[in-house]
C-alpha cells in the first residue's frame, strides 16, 4: 500500500505546482507589501490619501484565524473562469484578489496575424455576449483609419443590430443573475426571450453567435425582407416581459435583502478605478457614450440615459432592466427611420464586387480574389475609438503600418477594468454578497482575458 | 481639438495633426507630471493603458524632437466634464523598458500596467504588485513582443504559410 | 470485480443492459463552461432546446456528482491543469464531450495561449463541431454519446486497448500523470 | 405471545432498512467500473485548484452557535416520541402538557436569538434611511434636452 501513497503524494506536487500561480495568488498578510495590501483590502488611493486605511481592518483578526479560500476557475457563480481568492473571517470578506488569465486566448497576437477583413471574426469572440458591438468597434476603427464613409442604411442597420445585441446581453445577465440568487425560473425566462433575438440574428446573418456581420465598409448582407414585423414582434414581446421580470424579482424579500444596499460604490471611487457602464451610472454619473460622444446615428434617436442613485446592486439591476426598455425604444425608431440605399460602401478598395459579376468579368474575379486573400492596405497611423457596450466603454486602439494587417490591436475591455473594483465592493460584505457582486459587475471572461 | 499646451508642463510636445484626437508625447521624466496636470485639469478617468512594441515599424511618424524607441506606453485619458479624450504616448525604452507607475494618480491602472508588464515586459517603477496577470506564473518570455513567435502549431493538412 | 470482469453470458446479459440503460438515461453534465460555447450550452439547457428531455436536467457544479464533462470553450494553457484536476475528481464511469472546434483542435486560435485540442489532456469520447455548435449540434453529440453508452461500445473501446493517442499503459485506461505539455516559448 | 408480534412491524422495517442499505452498497461495489482511489479523488475539491493552503482547524464561534439552535429542537423532538405513543390515553391533559413543554423550549430559542446567535455581525450594507425603492423609482431618466454633464 505504501508505493501508491508515495506516488500519490509526489503526484499531488506535480499537479499543485501546475495549478498554483505563485505570486499572482493571495498571500498571507505579512507576505504582501503595504500598497498591494491596501489594494486588496479595497482602498482607493485617491487625491487625499487612502479612503480606507488598510491597517485599520475593522474586523481585526489575527493572521492565523482567517481562512484563505478560492472561488476557483470552475465555479457555478463566477460567470466563466474567474478565480477569486478571498481571505475570510468566518463569513466576512476581509481581502479579495481576482486571479484571471484562465481564458487568455492571445487574441491580440492573433489580431496582428489576420488581415482587416478577417480581423472581425477574431474580435467578435472577445465579448461573446455582444458580438455585434465588438465587430462594430473594430470596423469603425478600421474605417476611421481608412477615412471611408459608410452609407446611411448601413449606419442604421448597425445601430439596430447593436441595440438588439444589447438587449440579448442584458437578458443573459437577468437570467444568470436570477440563477445566482436562486430564482432559476428567471434563468428560463431570460433565455427564452433571448431565443427570439437569436432567431432574428440567424435569419439576417446566418449565425446565432459570433456573427461576423459588421465588416469594415458596412454590413455583410442586407436585412431580409419582412424584417420590420420580426423586429416589431421582438420589441412587443420583450417589452411586455420586462414588467413580468419586474413583478417576479423586485418585490421579492430574498432578492431585496441580497441586492438593496449591498456593495455600494461612490462616484469618486468609480472614476478613480476607471469603471464604466452600468456600474458607473449606478453611482449617479450620467455617462453613456451613446449620449456623450454620439457615434453611428445615436444623436438622431430619442432615448434616455438611466442613472442610479445609491450605487448599490439594486441600482445596477434597475439600470439594466430599464436599459432593455430604452433599447426597445431606439429599435422602434430605427424601424421607422431606416433609410433605403445600399448596405455596403461602394468604394472598390474595401468592398468586393457582387457575387453575380464575378462569373462574367475577369477583373471582378481578380479583385474579389485579391481582396479576400491579401486584404486591403490601410494608410499608416493610429486610432482609438470607443463604443458603449452593455458592460461599459469598449475601446479599440489600432496601429497600422500601411500593410494589410493591423500592426497592433489593443481592445480596451470594460469588464477587465470593472473587475478590479471587486476588492472594493466585496470588502466587509458576507460570502453571499460576493456572489451578487460578481454577478452585478457582469464580467465576461472572454473580454477580460482576451 | 483645442490644444492644451497652455496647461501642459513645458517641454511637452502636443500636436494634434497626427490623429483625430489629441496626442501628447512627454519624455519619461515629464510623464507623471503631465498626467497629473491633465487630471487636475479635469480629466477624471484614465480609460486605457497599453504597451506597443515598435520593433518592425520603427520609423512611425512622430513629432520632431521625440526620439523613437522600441517600446511605447500609450495612456488614454477621458474628461467626462469636457467630453474630451487625450492620448499620451511615452517612449518606454529599447531593451529594458521602464516607466513610472500611474497607480498613485489613477488606481484603476494597476491591472492594466500588470498586463503591459506581463505581455510586453515593460517595468513600472513603484508598482504595488508587478506580477503576471494573464500568463501562467512560470511562463518565460513576453508573448506580445514582435520577436516572440505566434506559437502556431503547423496544421498537417494545409502547409501553406498563408495569413492564417 | 466490476461489470467488465463478468463473463458476457446469458445470465449477466440482462443485468448489463439494465445498468447501461440506467447510465444512459441519467447522465448528469458537469458545467465546465469556458467561453462562447458555454453560452450555447446554457441555451441548450434553456427552455427552447430543453436538455431535460434526455435526463440531463441538472448541470452539476461539483465533479463529484457528474459523470459527463462537456468542455465548452477554448482551453488555455493556464486552464489545462485545472481541467485535468476536475476530470480526475469526477466519479467513474465518466465521459467527455469536447464542444466546439476550439476545444477539439484549438480552432481559430492556433497560437501560444490555447491547448490545441483537449484530447491532449483528457480522453475525449465525442467531438461536437461548430463555432459555437448550435444547440441542435450539441444535442446530436449528446445523443451519439448516449447511443455509445447504451450499446456498451464506449466501455468496450476503453476496456480493450489504451486510447490510441495516449501512451498510457493498458491497465491504466485513464493516465494518472497529466499529459498537458506546456508549450514553451517557441522562438 | 401477544406482545411479540406487536413488535413484528418494527422488526420488518429494520430488516428492510438493512436490506436496502446493504443492497445498494453491494450493487455499487459490484457494478461500478474499475475503482482506484486516485490521489486527485482523495484531495478536497477546490474548484479545480489543487489545495496547498490547508484550511485552519479553528472555526469562528458563530458556526457553533447555529449548531446549538439545532440541538434545542432535537431534544424537544426526542421528548415528544414517548408522548406520541400514548397521547390518546392522556387526552387533553397530555396535549396541554406538551404545549407547555414546547413553549418553555421555545423560550430557549428566543434567548439565543436575543443573544445574537442569528445576527452575524457588522455587514457593510447601506441601510441608513433606505427608502423602499422599486425598479423604476430608484433611477433617474436623463433625456437629451436636460443633458447635464457628470
Amino acid at each position: 500500500m505504501s508505493e501508491p501513497v508515495v506516488r500519490a503524494a509526489e503526484r499531488i506536487e506535480i499537479l499543485s505546482a501546475e495549478t498554483s500561480e505563485g505570486a499572482q495568488e493571495l498571500q498571507r498578510r505579512d507576505a504582501t507589501n503595504v500598497n498591494e495590501l491596501s489594494r486588496e483590502v479595497g482602498a482607493v488611493l485617491r487625491l487625499d490619501g487612502l479612503t480606507l486605511d488598510p491597517t485599520s481592518i475593522d474586523m481585526e483578526r489575527r493572521d492565523d484565524e482567517t481562512m484563505i479560500i478560492n472561488m476557483g476557475p470552475s465555479h457555478p457563480s463566477t460567470h466563466g473562469v474567474l478565480r477569486l481568492m478571498l481571505e475570510l473571517d468566518g463569513e466576512f470578506v476581509l481581502r479579495t484578489k481576482p486571479v484571471i488569465g484562465y481564458l487568455h486566448t492571445g487574441m491580440e497576437k492573433t489580431g496582428e496575424v489576420l488581415s482587416y477583413i478577417q480581423g472581425a471574426t477574431n474580435v467578435t469572440r472577445m465579448d461573446y455576449l455582444s458580438p455585434v458591438i465588438n465587430e462594430l468597434c473594430y470596423s469603425m476603427a478600421a474605417e476611421k483609419l481608412l477615412g471611408i464613409e459608410v452609407p446611411e442604411r448601413a449606419v442604421w442597420i448597425r445601430m439596430m443590430m447593436s441595440e438588439l445585441n444589447r438587449i440579448s446581453s442584458h437578458l443573459v445577465w437577468m437570467a444568470t443573475n436570477g440563477m445566482d440568487l436562486g430564482a432559476s425560473s428567471m434563468m428560463i425566462y431570460g433565455l427564452r426571450e433571448r431565443e427570439l433575438i437569436l432567431a432574428f440574428f440567424e435569419k439576417t446573418t446566418g449565425l446565432r453567435l459570433n456573427l461576423n456581420y459588421v465588416r469594415p465598409g458596412g454590413v455583410a448582407a442586407d436585412l431580409p425582407d419582412g424584417w420590420q414585423d420580426d423586429v416589431l414582434v421582438i420589441c412587443d414581446t420583450i417589452f411586455a416581459r420586462t414588467f413580468e421580470y419586474d413583478e417576479l424579482l423586485t418585490g421579492q424579500p430574498i432578492f431585496r435583502n441580497r441586492m438593496v444596499g449591498v456593495a455600494p460604490l461612490t462616484a469618486e471611487e468609480a472614476l478613480a478605478l476607471g469603471v464604466t457602464g452600468p456600474l458607473l451610472r449606478s453611482t449617479g454619473v450620467a455617462w453613456d457614450l451613446r449620449r456623450a460622444m454620439p457615434y453611428l446615428a445615436y444623436d438622431q434617436v430619442e432615448f434616455d440615459v438611466i442613472v442610479g442613485t445609491f450605487g448599490d446592486n439594486f441600482d445596477r439591476y434597475a439600470i439594466r432592466l430599464n436599459e432593455i426598455r430604452e433599447s426597445i425604444r431606439i429599435i422602434r425608431q430605427c424601424i421607422d427611420m431606416m433609410p433605403r440605399g445600399d448596405y455596403r460602401s461602394q468604394d472598390p478598395k474595401v468592398t468586393p464586387p457582387p457575387r453575380a459579376r464575378i462569373g462574367e468579368s475577369m477583373e471582378a474575379l481578380i479583385h474579389h480574389f485579391k481582396l479576400f486573400t491579401e486584404g486591403f492596405q490601410v494608410p499608416p497611423g493610429e486610432v482609438y475609438l470607443a463604443v458603449e457596450s452593455p458592460r461599459g466603454e469598449l475601446g479599440c486602439y489600432m496601429v497600422s503600418d500601411g500593410t494589410a494587417k493591423p500592426y497592433r490591436l489593443h481592445v480596451r475591455a470594460p469588464s477587465f477594468v470593472n473587475l478590479q473594483a471587486v476588492s472594493l465592493l466585496m470588502r466587509g460584505g458576507s460570502m453571499a454578497d460576493t456572489i451578487t457582486v460578481v454577478s452585478t459587475i457582469d464580467p465576461v471572461m472572454g473580454e477580460v482575458d482576451r | 481639438m483645442t490644444s492644451l499646451s497652455s496647461t501642459a508642463p513645458p517641454g511637452v510636445l502636443t500636436s494634434d495633426g497626427l490623429a483625430a484626437d489629441l496626442c501628447c508625447f512627454p519624455t519619461r521624466e515629464q510623464y507623471v507630471e503631465l498626467v497629473r496636470s491633465f487630471r487636475d485639469d479635469g480629466f477624471e478617468m484614465c480609460v486605457d493603458l497599453c504597451g506597443v512594441d515598435y520593433l518592425e515599424h520603427f520609423d512611425r511618424r512622430l513629432p520632431e524632437g521625440v526620439e523613437p524607441t522600441r517600446f511605447e506606453v500609450v495612456v488614454n485619458l477621458l474628461s467626462l466634464s469636457k467630453k474630451q479624450r487625450v492620448r499620451i504616448r511615452v517612449q518606454a525604452g529599447n531593451e529594458e523598458p521602464e516607466v513610472p507607475t500611474l497607480f498613485n494618480l489613477y488606481p484603476g491602472t494597476e491591472a492594466m500596467e500588470r498586463e503591459a508588464f506581463d505581455l510586453f515586459g515593460i517595468l513600472f517603477t513603484a508598482h504595488p504588485d508587478l506580477t503576471r496577470i494573464l500568463m501562467p506564473e512560470e511562463w518565460e518570455g513576453h508573448p506580445l513582443r514582435k520577436d516572440y513567435g505566434v506559437g502556431r502549431v503547423p496544421v498537417q493538412f494545409k502547409e501553406s504559410p498563408g495569413p492564417r | 470485480m466490476a461489470l467488465e470482469d463478468l463473463q458476457h453470458n446469458f445470465l449477466t446479459g440482462p443485468l448489463e443492459d439494465i445498468v447501461r440503460w440506467a447510465r444512459r438515461a441519467s447522465v448528469w453534465p458537469a458545467s465546465f463552461g469556458l467561453a462562447c460555447c458555454a453560452i450555447e450550452m446554457m441555451a441548450t439547457g434553456g427552455a427552447d432546446f430543453d436538455l431535460a428531455r434526455y435526463g440531463m436536467e441538472v448541470f452539476r457544479n461539483s465533479p463529484r456528482q457528474a459523470d459527463l464533462m462537456i468542455v465548452a470553450g477554448r482551453v488555455s494553457q493556464k486552464m489545462a491543469p485545472v481541467l485535468r484536476q476536475v476530470y480526475d475528481q469526477m466519479m467513474e464511469p465518466k465521459w467527455v464531450i469536447s464542444m466546439g472546434v476550439c476545444a477539439s483542435t484549438g480552432g481559430l486560435f492556433n497560437n501560444y495561449a490555447i491547448v490545441q485540442g483537449v484530447d491532449q489532456i483528457v480522453p475525449v469520447d465525442v467531438y461536437a463541431p461548430g463555432c459555437p455548435p448550435s444547440p441542435e449540434t450539441l444535442m446530436h453529440s449528446i445523443l451519439t454519446l448516449h447511443e455509445q453508452i447504451r450499446t456498451g461500445e464506449i466501455m468496450k473501446r476503453r476496456h480493450e486497448g489504451r486510447p490510441f493517442h495516449l501512451d498510457a499503459t493498458p491497465e491504466l485506461w485513464t493516465p494518472e500523470v497529466p499529459v498537458a505539455v506546456r508549450v514553451g516559448t517557441p522562438k | 405471545m401477544m406482545s411479540v408480534d406487536q413488535y413484528l412491524p418494527i422488526l420488518g422495517l429494520l430488516i428492510l432498512g438493512v436490506l436496502f442499505g446493504a443492497g445498494s452498497l453491494v450493487m455499487s461495489a459490484m457494478l461500478a467500473p474499475r475503482k482506484r482511489p486516485s490521489d486527485a479523488k482523495l484531495a478536497p475539491y477546490e474548484c479545480g485548484i489543487v489545495p496547498e493552503i490547508e484550511p485552519p482547524q479553528r472555526f469562528p464561534v458563530r458556526f457553533y452557535l447555529v449548531a446549538m439552535i439545532f440541538v434545542i429542537f432535537d431534544i424537544e423532538v426526542v421528548f415528544m416520541y414517548p408522548f406520541a405513543v400514548v397521547f390518546r390515553q392522556l387526552g387533553l391533559f397530555g396535549l396541554v402538557e406538551v404545549l407547555v413543554f414546547s413553549v418553555t423550549v421555545f423560550g430557549a430559542l428566543l434567548f439565543l436569538v436575543s443573544e445574537g446567535a442569528l445576527s452575524w455581525g457588522p455587514v457593510k450594507h447601506l441601510t441608513a434611511g433606505m427608502p423602499s425603492r422599486t425598479s423604476s423609482s430608484t433611477i433617474l431618466r436623463i433625456n437629451s434636452d436636460s443633458d447635464q454633464a457628470a
